[in-house]
């Protein structure tokens, strides 16, 4: 167990494995991306109420709960990081970090491009989700401006995990404390006692949705961190073997 | 020659000499605690010259904005906690010191609080009353600001560690800080428009004293963490 | 005799660059080691290193037989060190400064006179420190050397700003100190007479 | 020997030397140019969540919250002006060049607005469209704001040079720069105020440029003062 | 040889403290002026005095037989000063932080990478000034000097932190200045082994 975490740690081995996953990750994304987009967009019934406006939800939701796995990814690395002083898994939560503010921002766009006919506003100050998920984006940008501050990489990697935790131990406090007030957004629609509340025609495509950009997310991760590797290991021998042709590392 | 365990100070010691130095030398530049009292006072009446003066709309207001004043009064004064201790080199000193780094820390902080934390509490009655607040909000004000500040304060002394030696003033700082105070701006800012319209105020001034609490167990080990990262 | 000090395998690198690797010393009581290098070959990274301010690639550092990490504490209560910068502030004066210190390491009033006497600088502990000149301020680092009672001083150019008295005052403390059993550890571009045997690691 | 007045750059040169320079570091680090507006950005979502959501009620407050976000940033930012300048010591080598003193400090202002206030400036609809401004206010708010960030950076680079070394932070600074600062607050807010209800602007618009050519002539020499007392 | 700079009757206080009265120097092309003291005698308030960063109580400083003041500005383009500091950006590099001063200076980028050769910086051009070592920071700020083409040279303490390579560099650099028609000012507690003809000040 502990030398396969070792063996995946390795980074010449991971860069290696990544490139493998790559193409699935991405197939098996698109794919779903693809059915459920088309059922969403053509097959699934309109909306009672909103008409067709309702089928953003097939953006929206699914990168509303990227944006959350992408912070705890990057969380939970940052701490691998600092505890076990493994260098890939700063790469990972490095990757991460932009990923999870364009799913968080996209997940903002389409809130508030929905909440336009919803609600008749483009955004609605005070409302606890629609805070929270802007509070997120700005833990995220701290997190990046605080890498970009710092040249040295170890130095940034070890400053930028401890606010990754400092935030991750706040997002369950940013989500509560603003539950305090009342809210606009929609309720646990999917996850909830009594299944989800919400026609199959509509969640099938949706789920293939959240699925999809799952998985796109893991492709586009994985691409980062490879780069990310590259770059980190630039004067490794492994890297030099890589990238001179033949014959010419000395 | 001496053994070395007698270079260890009592845990007492070593955390009040670090308390007594930092309120010293707020001692020695009185500004360090007047700058942020002033600044505070210059935003609370900014609002109300920007905005226009309409007494109901103040009274309305008035809550948050002495909430926001505050909020910014802390931040702004944080930016130094650690860039002196960092700049002539005490900060090398302090961390090689026997004393545990989270002690110092936690020490930092209250120092902190009691230069920038405390004058503002208890400067706020005055700004409130230029926002026709009435005395029951008022003391409501100053409790939930107690606890405000203290987390402020302990927050901050993250921010300000993981941002020393970078050279980025405040704007970096409250970027990182902010999303972590929102929660207290918000309790804070609501309570004391909850007392203002004579409702329950306990269960935001309990939130605010369990992340008062909250910070203050967490926020010295995070502290010293990131002091010993800047400082490499 | 015993041994301080001591360290194996070391590797340091800053940003791309290897300072040096597989570099080992060792440090006994009475004994004073010297780091020598041009400019720029690793002197006062190699002290960092040693302190615990930065991190070795590889290699262990002990103290009294430990390694350094499982006790950071003890270790730290048992050096004290003297940088480039002088570490105080300039705001207060020299013996609120040392008070200060005083409380960190837990020594007494009457070592702290003492210590003023030694360095010749009771006549300036009204001034606030920022009004010192360089030397001066030199000289207030090296109190705090005196105050910590600790066995092994670290020192990074020691001679900085000092006269030539400032330059014997700062041998005969070393001298004095190896004498007692303690050790020390400087880096200095400039020679050391010093009574007490002396190793020497070279970096380049 | 080379003769002395060789060594005399046109003025051009050494004014555009120093653009360049501090334009180069804030490019090096893009912190500089980011912390700002996303403290402006910040704040001036703090208000309305401490006030309370209420969207008439932003409406009408949003040109006041606007400019006082814009104020701050610009505030908070002048700290580092000539902070580090004087820390490494390049303070005194400006001084001691042959380039008149008020021309490096007219270019010290003038890159601290291309780094601060330009931004400022083009990222303000942004937040604008969050208050619900309507298109043709959002234009006016845009020229108030660029001249009153030109006065801001002026006026505040006397204010910096005035403080630095003396490690007060922004605090201290602030305090020197508001009573000045304050006409172009509320000029500036009541402008956009005035053009949000479809009210003559030009009056306002003349004031605020009036006021930057104002601080164009004179805040040069002021800076230029200020420094040579400050770094005695 | 032509006088470069006189001062007569000079008297500069710090605080309440007066450092020196009546004092007299002066300075010809081709000459060498050594400032000596112990720590705290005032050497560094009497160079930033002559450069006009401190106002003296008394007295007047002449260059080329004008007084200083009367024509400041074409007295700073004929000076430059080393001080403490490096008065570099420690976030641009080498060669960003001399072009900086080549605008400053009026000077060209030929005589930009003459400079760096003689200094043998070439190779250090593309860090950050921050990550180079205490020695190789001064040298940049040496860099300064022989790019600014000024006939007075301004050094307080010009081997601080250097290595012995560094140390005879500066004496090399100073002779060649001095044999060129300059003349130089040097504050420093260690001994300078200079081609040229040299005055002192003591003070004390
Ligand atoms: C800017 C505006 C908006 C933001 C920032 C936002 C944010 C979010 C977030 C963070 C989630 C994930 C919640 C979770 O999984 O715990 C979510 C889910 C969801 N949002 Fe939004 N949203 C916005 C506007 C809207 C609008 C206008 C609607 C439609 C009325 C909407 C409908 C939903 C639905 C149906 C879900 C799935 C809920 C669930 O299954 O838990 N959102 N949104
Ligand atoms: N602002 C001040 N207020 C009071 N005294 C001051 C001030 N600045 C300097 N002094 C005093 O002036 C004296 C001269 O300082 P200066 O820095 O010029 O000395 P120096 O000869 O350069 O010494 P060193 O060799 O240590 O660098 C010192 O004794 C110092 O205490
Ligand atoms: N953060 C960094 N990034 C990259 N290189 C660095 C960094 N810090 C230091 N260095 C390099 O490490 C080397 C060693 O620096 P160090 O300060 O330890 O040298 P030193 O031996 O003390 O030199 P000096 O005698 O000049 O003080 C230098 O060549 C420097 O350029
Ligand atoms: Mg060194
Ligand atoms: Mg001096």
């Amino acid at each position: 167990m502990w030398t396969f975490f070792h063996k995946l740690a390795s980074p010449p081995h991971f860069y290696d494995l990544a490139a493998k996953f790559i193409p699935w990750f991405g197939v098996i994304g698109a794919a779903c991306v693809a059915y459920g987009a088309i059922a969403g967009l053509f097959y699934a019934p309109a909306d009672y109420q909103q008409g067709d406006a309702f089928r953003i939800i097939y953006v929206h939701v699914p990168s509303a709960y990227l944006s959350m796995m992408a912070y705890m990814i990057m969380a939970v690395s940052a701490a691998i990081g600092l505890i076990w002083r493994i260098k890939l898994s700063h790469a990972v939560a490095a990757a991460a970090a932009p990923l999870g503010a364009w799913f968080t921002f996209l997940a903002l766009m389409t809130g508030s491009i929905w909440g336009r006919p919803m609600w008749g506003t483009w955004w609605e100050w005070g409302d606890p989700r629609l805070t929270s998920e802007l509070l997120m984006l700005f833990l995220y940008f701290g997190y990046m401006a605080l890498r970009a501050a710092i040249d040295d990489t170890t130095k940034a990697d070890k400053a930028s995990a401890v606010l990754a935790l400092v935030g991750a131990v706040n997002i369950p406090i940013i989500h509560f404390s603003v539950e305090w007030w009342s809210s606009l957004h929609q309720g646990a629609t999917l996850v909830r006692e009594g299944g989800p509340a919400i026609e199959t025609g509509m969640l099938y495509p949706l789920l293939a949705m959240i699925f999809g950009f799952t998985f796109i997310f893991g492709a586009l991760l994985l691409g980062r961190v490879r780069t990310e590797v590259l770059f980190r290991e630039r004067r490794a021998n492994w890297v030099r073997k890589l990238v001179l042709p033949e014959g010419d590392h000395a | 020659m001496n053994q070395p365990t007698l270079n260890m100070p009592s845990l007492s010691s070593g955390f009040l000499s670090v308390v007594r130095r930092d309120v010293l030398l707020a001692w020695k530049r009185p500004g360090d605690v007047l700058n942020p009292l002033f600044f505070f006072a210059m935003v609370s009446t900014l609002f109300p010259l920007a905005v226009g003066p309409s007494s109901e709309e103040l009274a309305f207001s008035g809550p948050g904005v002495v909430w926001v004043a505050a909020l910014l009064a802390a931040l702004l004064s944080l930016n130094s906690l650690f860039m002196s201790d960092f700049e002539d080199g005490s900060l090398d000193q302090l961390i090689l010191s026997p004393q545990p780094l989270p002690m110092t820390a936690l020490a930092k902080a209250l120092a902190h609080w009691l230069i920038t934390g405390l004058p503002l509490v208890l400067v706020s009655p005055l700004v409130a009353i230029t926002f026709q607040m009435p005395a029951q909000t008022i003391s409501v004000m100053m409790v939930t600001l107690t606890f405000g500040t203290v987390s402020l304060s302990l927050l901050g002394s993250i921010g300000a560690a993981l941002t020393v030696g970078l050279h980025r003033g405040t704007a970096l700082l409250s970027l990182l800080i902010l999303p972590l105070a929102m929660p207290i701006l918000i309790f804070g800012a609501r309570t004391v428009s909850l007392a203002a319209a004579d409702d329950a105020v306990s269960a935001g001034v309990y939130f605010l004293a369990a992340y008062c609490m909250l910070t203050l167990t967490l926020a010295p080990f995070a502290t010293a963490a990131a002091l010993r990262i800047s400082n490499e | 005799m015993t041994e301080l000090l001591s360290g194996s395998d070391l590797c340091l690198f800053r940003g791309d660059r290897c300072l040096f690797t597989a570099l080992e010393f060792a440090l006994n009581t009475g004994e004073l080691l010297v780091i020598e290098g041009p400019n720029g070959s690793g002197k006062t990274s190699f002290l960092r290193g040693i302190a615990g301010l930065l991190e070795f690639e590889t290699g262990t550092v002990r103290w009294s037989s430990k390694r350094v990490t499982d006790d950071y504490q003890g270790f730290r209560a048992d050096i004290v060190w003297l940088s480039h910068k002088v570490g105080c502030k300039a705001d207060l004066n020299l013996l609120e400064n040392l008070r200060f210190e005083s409380g960190l390491r837990a020594t007494d009033e009457a070592r702290l006179q003492a210590v003023l006497e030694r360095l010749s600088l009771s006549r300036l502990t009204e001034l606030p420190l920022r009004s010192l000149s360089a030397g001066q301020q030199r000289r207030v680092a090296l109190a705090r050397l005196l105050l910590a009672r600790a066995r092994i001083w670290m020192m990074d150019e020691p001679f900085t700003n000092l006269d030539k008295a400032g330059h014997s005052l700062v041998e005969e403390l070393i001298s004095e100190h190896l004498a007692d059993g303690g050790g020390c550890i400087v880096a200095s571009h400039q020679a050391l007479n010093v009574d007490g045997s002396t190793r020497r690691v070279s970096l380049q």
